[in-house]
């Protein structure tokens, strides 16, 4: 479902799997990653030979809420949480609800073009970097809070992407009364919930993303301490 | 068929491989991950008499071939722990042992009583080692009065087989460890995981929101396996070897130093398949090896030394 | 161009990375291998009062991400040292801190004062913290007294900078770095190796002629690292930190959690350029980052974990 | 020169390099190292492709001695040993010296046929396995006992091999009154002398084999204590 994620165990020498959103499942038993290289983990993976087979946990975690029927869903992704969102977009595209998707980067080279959802009837997009390099000149979130000004029946905001980027759409999206989901990454061990390793703070107390979330209700979330202060 | 059966004090299992506590939670949340029927028993996550929230994030931070956590004892609390998950584990086709920590002696007294009074406990393992916890300069798992004090104050309350884990953390284990027997232990966990921490260079932060956390895994594995050696030298009690665990040959060289069981943690999140194929291959290492019992191995290490020592003073 | 040097008491190093007692024997032996002009200093093997032949092969061990060592503490001895070993490091175009280790606090002052004589000498070195030796159960590294006493020893034989390698193997560090402080210590360096070993399975023998030896490289970093956050955070003189550095991206770690400078051992057994890269590596993140002096990033994840508590409290 | 070896970083997850024998010269800056698979450092080698780079230490370490003028020099190899003895071979018979290689081993598996020395004038080479499949049946050690009983004009005895394989060929040696040089193996940190971690016993105490060997007179070494018990 879009939302969850699988666990991939990237390099023999590391000592955890490596969490990523399924980005598409172009068939049966079959699933795209978009990775985006960091550090060891997603280096190892990026060296790996075509064809050649990882361990892959999964899929986990919860996913994302269906929106009102008939009303457009706002995706806001940031960077690499387009991966995130992009599974999302095409199945509410396949299931012929409007989309607009927001993708946002600090230059140009941030925006992975090939790998946008594939565009389609039902689907919006619209880019924006912080240096002006292609699309709108700003923050995703002012592209955001934009397109809220006039979208029509807006049904909620779905977010990706680095921590203040969330942390403002939410905020964005509260303050136009919408809804919001968003996507986090924490640091994961087992997976399954087992650990207790990848909380975060929510108004209900520490929350596992791998088994609580990863997608959470904006408005459940403590942003304060933690990554997401 | 070698037989691989080993015995804690009291609790026979049907091979060595153990799950370590705080890595599988309760049980049933890597019940799809892990057949448990191929381990020989689960540790469950350290209660505390009350419910603890446990430290804010990030709790996991990974090292050099090393896991820090610093998960602060998030646990559901002893009520809930009882009513709740307990009854969860006991369908778990494996032995279930319980792990509690408390406060004070008193506490420890509360809890191994209710844990040990209820039939799905196997055994209780008591941990006086956890690094994310206390903070004073002398702690309990670094002193054998209060370690004597916390094991006498569980023993009375259960007849249970009693397990005691040990921290790496202290120059002195041994007087640990046999304040802990004198004080009625029935085996030792040889032992947690060491203090330790990591700067996260982006942030400019210490990467785990608790500052520092538990080394486990990998990077563990030697500084451990000199403990089992020392301590199961020196009582005689089993030794349950635990630290960086990941294969078989791992296992074997625990069993080797003097551990009569072995508990596999950190390993899991990289391959729950990993205690399985431990159980698998310490078996395969037998059957080559014409080993009929798990017996043979433990303390092999020391027995070969000592007549390689022999042998030298005699030429 | 960022100004790279760095002060512990007394001695101003071109550059904050030092090489470990140990590592580079006296010095000339890899003085092919490493070009000295890269280097801060050298801390030449600890020597002792007599000539010591070491322990039995086999001496070192692999582990993950580690290396066990069981040298005991194998050197030329005092006099030597002096005629043959110490004009020959003297040559080499960096500065030269001497290690001694002794049995009792009289050889602590008779070594102190005999090497801190010599002007070639720049600080001197004293090991507490060599696991091959001592064999006690409260050992000299893990007793504050007894850490006192040897450190006032050494230090009425010297007015050399007087730098104190204490180990990690303690519950509490604390106490021994305040002692060494209090006692006259100039500098810490946090930490030596932990106690650890290695089975050979296929020998079925430990793999060390010693049995035990101590851990280092990668696999100690996190565990030394949470120790200098600790001990730089509670005295007021310079830490030195050593355990696992390999990459300028480690050291700037230990720079970060409070440290003044590093100590490279086991590093160079892979890379001899590791010293000279580390080096280049800082300076690239200063450029990069504008800092203009290694003081900006000396306890600089302590400050910013500060400014965040206190912002959360503010909100 | 014949018995050095080199120091070689097998894989950066590794901590110590990995010392391997110089087993031939063929050009200018040029070697050849024989390699066994152990462990982990051999294993990575294997699977490094052709032409990529490792970062080599070395030639390190002390040399073999020439033997008399004229007289025969006998090479005695367990297993792999015959690396640490190939290059010698080569350069005795390049010199003109008359060479006898005894190459044992416990199978005939373990004989490494491509690799051993070039087939030329001046050297005798042969075989033996424990169990007979290829050469004389025995161990090399029996070989070398036979052969010196009727070797004329022997110079000295060259061993390279297990520990256990080692004393006994030395003890074979001493007993026909011949020197005996041989090549050790010991784990290895720095490979300069420095750490002093691949000592081994000898009549003049420990003596590390990085930078006094890895080429002893057996005479000199004491075998008990150590691998060489
Ligand atoms: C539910 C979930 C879904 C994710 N989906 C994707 C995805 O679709 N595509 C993608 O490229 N990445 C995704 N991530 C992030 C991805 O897991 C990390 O980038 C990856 O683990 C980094 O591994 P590494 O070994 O390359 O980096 P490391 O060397 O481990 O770390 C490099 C940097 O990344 C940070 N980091 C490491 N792991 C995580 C993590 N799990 N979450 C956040 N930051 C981390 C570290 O703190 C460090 O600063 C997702 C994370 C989560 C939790
Ligand atoms: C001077 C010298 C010359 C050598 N020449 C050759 C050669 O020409 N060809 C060759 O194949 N091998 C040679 N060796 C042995 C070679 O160094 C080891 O086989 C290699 O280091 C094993 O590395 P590994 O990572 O594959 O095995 P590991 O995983 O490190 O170990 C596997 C097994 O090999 C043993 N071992 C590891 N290192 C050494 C070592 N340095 N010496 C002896 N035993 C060791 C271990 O104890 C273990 O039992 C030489 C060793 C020395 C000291
Ligand atoms: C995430 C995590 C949580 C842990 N929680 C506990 C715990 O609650 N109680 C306990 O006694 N040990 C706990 N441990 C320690 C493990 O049980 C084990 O002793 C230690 O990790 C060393 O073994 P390993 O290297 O196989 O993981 C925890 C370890 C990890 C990694
Ligand atoms: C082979 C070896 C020998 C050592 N000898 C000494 C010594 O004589 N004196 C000492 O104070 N430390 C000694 N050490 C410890 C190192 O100086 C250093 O503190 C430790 O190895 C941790 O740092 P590292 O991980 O960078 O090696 C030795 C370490 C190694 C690996
Ligand atoms: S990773 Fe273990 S609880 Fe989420
Ligand atoms: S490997 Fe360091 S002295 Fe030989």
């Amino acid at each position: 479902m879009p939302g969850q994620f699988v666990h991939v165990a990237a390099s023999e020498e590391l000592t955890l799997r490596r969490p990523f959103s399924v980005a598409g499942v172009p068939r049966e038993r079959s699933l795209d990653l978009l990775v985006e290289l960091r550090g060891k983990g997603t280096r190892t993976l990026a060296e790996q030979a075509e064809g050649s087979s990882v361990s892959v946990m999964g899929p986990l975690g919860n996913w994302f809420s269906p929106p009102r029927e008939g009303a457009t869903a706002i995706l806001v992704a940031g960077g690499i949480g387009v991966a995130g969102l992009r599974y999302l977009a095409e199945e509410f595209v396949h299931d012929g609800r409007p989309v607009l998707l927001l993708v946002g980067a600090r230059t140009r080279e941030g925006l992975l073009d090939g790998l946008m959802p594939r565009p389609n009837g039902g689907i919006t997009l619209e880019l924006s970097t912080d240096d002006g390099s292609t699309g709108t000149a700003g923050t995703v979130c002012e592209l955001l809070a934009s397109h809220l000004e006039r979208v029509e029946n807006p049904a909620r905001v779905y977010a990706c992407g680095p921590p203040a980027m969330l942390k403002e759409a939410a905020a964005v999206a509260l303050r136009h009364g919408l809804p919001c989901e968003v996507l986090l990454e924490e640091i994961m061990a087992c997976g399954t919930g087992a650990c207790r390793g990848c909380v975060v703070n929510t108004k209900h107390g520490y929350k596992t993303v791998c088994s609580d979330g990863p997608v959470f209700d904006a408005a459940e979330l403590l942003f304060e301490g933690g990554p997401y202060a | 068929m070698p037989d691989i059966t080993t015995k804690i004090t009291g609790l026979t299992l049907r091979n060595p491989v153990v799950l370590a506590s705080g890595t599988v939670g309760y049980g049933p949340e890597y019940a799809e991950l892990i057949d448990y029927e191929t381990v020989g028993a689960i540790v469950t996550k350290t209660i505390t008499r009350e419910p603890r929230e446990g430290n804010p994030p990030p709790r996991l931070a990974e090292t050099h071939a090393g896991l820090l956590n610093a998960i602060g004892l998030e646990n559901v609390g002893l009520r809930r722990f009882l009513s709740e998950k307990l009854p969860e584990a006991a369908e778990l086709p494996t032995e279930i042992i319980a792990s509690v920590a408390g406060g004070t002696p008193a506490e420890f007294c509360e809890l191994a009583g209710a844990v040990g009074e209820r039939d799905a406990v196997r055994a209780v393992e008591i941990n006086i080692s956890c690094p994310n916890v206390r903070r004073e300069r002398r702690p309990v798992w670094d002193d054998p009065e209060g370690t004597a004090a916390v094991v006498t104050a569980a023993r009375s309350a259960t007849k249970k087989p009693l397990i005691v884990k040990l921290s790496p953390n202290t120059a002195d284990i041994l007087s640990v460890a046999e304040a802990a027997v004198g004080a009625g232990a029935d085996a030792l966990v040889v032992a947690n995981t060491m203090p330790g921490m990591r700067i996260d260079l982006e942030k400019r932060l210490p990467a785990l929101g608790n500052v520092t956390g538990g080394l486990s895994g990998h990077a563990l594995m030697p500084i451990n396996l000199a403990l089992v050696w020392k301590v199961s030298a020196a009582v005689d009690v089993p030794v349950i070897g635990s630290g960086g665990i990941a294969t078989a040959e791992d296992a074997l060289e625990f069993l080797m130093a003097g551990a009569t069981a072995v508990q596999v943690g950190t390993a899991l999140f990289l391959d729950p398949g990993a205690p399985a194929a431990i159980v698998w291959g310490i078996r395969e290492h037998m059957r080559m090896n014409g080993a009929e019992t798990i017996d043979e191995y433990i303390g092999l290490a020391r027995e070969e030394k000592q007549r390689c020592t022999e042998k030298i003073a005699a030429d």
